[in-house]
């Protein structure tokens, strides 16, 4: 199954940041409608910036494994709005390229050719977006 | 009679099979007869790809479901909406127009508010708020006829600040007159009144554009657009849409359940619409509208138009004939001293089809002498030769009763 | 895979077109194949018939109509009911559990009564029963799982003399077991509640004789027994019909109105059809009555069957997976450790159609680890070849997330 | 039009019962549900046999011959309940032959081919009955 490529299963095996952040600043919930997937971020923000994010939750290998890579790279985003809204467009069809720091997401290329897992690989990067645009 | 596809010129027949059967076929304002490919499509979604759209997560599935959703796009479009999320799937214009009085204004119209419909219109778009009205015991305003068509002046005297809504015909299918839609929603924007037109008759004959026109609602089936039966239409405003409560509940409008009983909703439009969808109607609507575009289009109507001329023509040289209509694809009448039905079975046995009687539409006949009309409604395939036969059936009558 | 009439052995793919397309088609639980007569019949409704039915008085439509009024009565006797005037044509399942709640519970139920569902239903006959019972402020009563299906004690317990209506599946959709309708009944008649079945899925899989079982509403759709989409049914016996209000008003329902404002309605059930019917369906389904008949059986309940056991058991063998159904149509499982859209994508890349997810019965899920399952439904159509494939798509969807 | 036989025209242009009877002892609206036509019967009875019946009403030939023709037979029926019934269920199909002084019903022998029509036929009929079975 070429969407199941092996860094995205390698996250979804060994999460690095699937834990909460018992003091963290901000908290929020996410569900995936089509199928009710749930996910909860913890984000410790300072000036615009995410400096430390977490997530649990329980869905598909797809959900899990996009909330660990967001994790792995929303920290060193000098604009982190800006990556997630590339990202959203990435999954939705644009042509973009990611920048060094970034190439991981690349390996949701194929997610293209899966429009209905889309949705998958969107929830963690939607809840970011709310919990940012929110505070 | 003939048309023509890229140069090519084809019977009639080829496109509407029905037309073999040996019947003239005059009652299209009821149903119109439907095009071979529009037939061919609803089967081919059963062969091909068969699925119920809007569940499941499979790869056939999803892409299904992509298809369906591309025609509600191209319904928004056919009616000049930008946005496909405005477009409700429903079971028919009846309906449509029931989901506007239940959904909506049932629970967000104030006491002292009135409601504005026609003695022109349609059950359809008569007793729902005859209904509606008398449940919540609020006023029901009808604006009388005036020469068998709207009384637009009494219209603008009855519509006022407390009205919430004005329901309309687009169309008459009595008498197939055109309403002033302009004049009617500028009325109502002035008053604040919101504004639902019943399409079921004007989508076939006039284009809509609501760039231009700008109703709050808008309603129509499938099934007297040459589309199949068992799909309906409602356009609503997105703003307004946001503020109905479904009445059907179940599938499809649902997404999940937590803890037993909190309910989450899909988004608009797939809210209103509950349980297996008829994406089959769906898709043979698609086909429809696709051969709107390149063989029966608006220019068909003065076609249409021509040969109405002519037969009211016919008829008046007849004589003895009270006419309701102006020249236009629907065309009623009665010939004075035979009651409709009596004139009907004459009709029949030439294969004749048209409709006698109240044509759903009674209230248009309170306080007439009679209870009923013989309508003629005319499509593209219609031909003079068919009127001809009609008028001399008609003459016919006239001889036996008169 | 063969099917045999009068004699003659024919490919299943003549019986069912869709087959042909080279998908493993195991979700007809979710809608079934139709059948090329049945689809056909809808397509020969178009050409040979044509027009809408109920209204006209025209001999073509006069006989038409009594040709669809002939297919109620073949659909009443389909269900061992002798009086068609008590099968009512609705859009699908959930618009026929709709109208229960609505045209007749809500305006009869007292306000210290309560409402019997359970956990183990479609959304389609739970949110409905939920709604209603928050808009009235009365009580609605969750019957409990006990192992994955009803808890039949705790029904008994929670229906008493206060309960309205008790309203329960036939046959599960996501774990296909089929209830004791028989017991469910019997205690309903004892404490005076009403009962309806949900017969969406069971229709298809057992006779269904309402001579025997005797419930108050029984309801189903016909794109889940081989018929079209966009046509439910609702049986209710005669004298709770006559109890029914109508909530849709328009054409087809309405007789005539006099002075305006004096409705006259048409007897039932049209009184509680409105706006135009979709006859073509209708007369589709008709076909599929007649083939229900003929090849697709109830005898071929036992090959579904067994092919189900050689299912279970082929599952059990490849091990670590939870199977919530016992043998029949429906087989309900998870791959302990892979989320269900995870194998959905395998099943995907072999062709194989199935369902995965809540099923549209989340209340199933409540409490549970997992948030949906990964469901074959099985026709007459398969085969343990297909069977064998999808063992071998489990066991590669195992290796590689294990 | 073979429905329209001489007999029945005769009776629908030159009526001989349709008027009033201001002193009536039952009067009885029936409606057509098909097409909204109605009918008022006036009767005079004695002894469940009815000994004057007339009519007014609007509506078409087959209906208004019908009210014509039943106020014609009517009178002299010793069972008039069972005339009735015998009508409706000739007009519904059944094969029944009328004696002597009912002949002139066999002229809506034809409407059995046209069903429908039947409900025009039925109008006075089942009003008639009705007022009968009131009363
Ligand atoms: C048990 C059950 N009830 C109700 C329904 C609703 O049927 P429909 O979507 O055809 O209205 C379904 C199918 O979706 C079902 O499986
Ligand atoms: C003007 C008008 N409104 C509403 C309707 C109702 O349409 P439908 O029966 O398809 O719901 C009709 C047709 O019957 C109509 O002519």
């Amino acid at each position: 199954m070429s969407l199941y490529k092996e860094t995205l299963m390698k996250h979804f095996r060994n999460p690095e940041y699937k834990r909460d952040i018992p003091d963290s600043d901000f908290r929020k919930d996410g569900v995936n409608p089509s199928c009710g997937d749930s996910i909860t971020l913890y984000a410790k923000c300072d000036c615009n910036k995410v400096k430390d994010l977490t997530y649990t939750g329980n869905g598909c290998a797809i959900s899990m494994a996009s909330a660990d890579i967001l994790c792995s790279v929303i920290k060193d985003a000098e604009a982190p709005m800006e990556l997630i809204d590339d990202f959203i467009n990435f999954i939705n069809g644009e042509d973009i390229t990611f920048n060094d720091k970034f190439t991981v997401l690349e390996v949701f290329k194929e997610m293209q050719q899966y429009p209905a897992r889309k949705s998958c690989a969107l929830l963690p990067w939607k809840t970011i977006k709310a919990l940012l645009t929110e505070n | 009679m003939f048309y023509i596809v890229k140069g090519y010129i084809n019977k009639m027949e080829n496109l509407f099979p029905f037309l073999k059967k040996g019947f003239i076929y005059m009652d299209s304002a009821a149903t119109s007869l439907k095009p071979q490919s529009v037939i061919d499509s609803e089967s081919d979604y059963y062969k091909n790809l068969a699925v119920n759209t809007g569940r499941g997560s499979n790869k056939h599935n999803y892409n299904t479901t992509q298809q369906i959703e591309k025609i509600r796009t191209q319904v928004s479009e056919f009616i000049g909406c930008n946005n496909s999320g405005e477009i409700v799937f429903t079971k028919n214009c009846t309906d449509s127009i029931n989901m506007v009085a239940n959904s909506y204004v049932r629970n967000n119209i104030p006491q002292n508010a009135n409601i504005v419909i026609t003695q022109l219109e349609h059950h359809s778009n008569y007793v729902p708020w005859l209904i509606l009205s008398r449940d919540l015991g609020i006023e029901s305003r009808i604006v009388p006829l005036k020469n068998y068509n709207i009384d637009y002046d009494a219209l603008e005297k009855l519509v006022d600040e407390k009205t919430f809504i004005t329901s309309i015909t687009g169309m008459s299918n009595v008498t197939g007159a055109i309403s002033d839609i302009e004049r009617v929603i500028s009325v109502c924007r002035k008053k604040g009144s919101k504004i639902l037109i019943d399409a079921a008759q004007l989508i076939c004959h006039k284009e809509i554009d609501l760039n231009k026109i700008d109703p709050d609602f808008l309603t129509f089936s499938a099934h007297k657009i040459y589309g199949p039966f068992g799909l309906g239409v409602l356009y609503g405003k997105s703003e307004l849409l946001k503020e109905f409560t479904p009445i059907n509940y179940g599938g499809n409008m649902v997404s999940y359940i937590t803890n037993k009983t909190e309910i989450h909703y899909k988004e608009l439009p797939a809210k209103l619409e509950s349980g297996t969808q008829n994406s089959a109607a769906i898709y043979a609507f698609g086909t429809t509208l696709d051969l709107l575009d390149k063989i029966i289009n608006i220019d068909n109507e003065n076609q249409i138009n021509s040969l109405s001329r002519y037969l009211i023509d016919s008829l008046e040289q007849v004589g003895g004939i009270t006419i309701y209509s102006k020249p236009g694809s629907i065309i009623s009448f009665n010939i004075d001293g035979v009651h409709p039905h009596d004139a009907s079975d004459f009709f029949d046995s030439e294969n004749i089809i048209l409709r006698t009687g109240n044509l759903c539409a009674s209230p248009f006949f309170t306080n007439m002498e009679v209870g009923g009309v013989i309508r003629i409604s005319l499509s593209i395939f219609n031909t003079r030769d068919e009127v001809d036969k009609v008028i001399k059936c008609i003459e016919r009558i006239k001889e036996f009763f008169l």
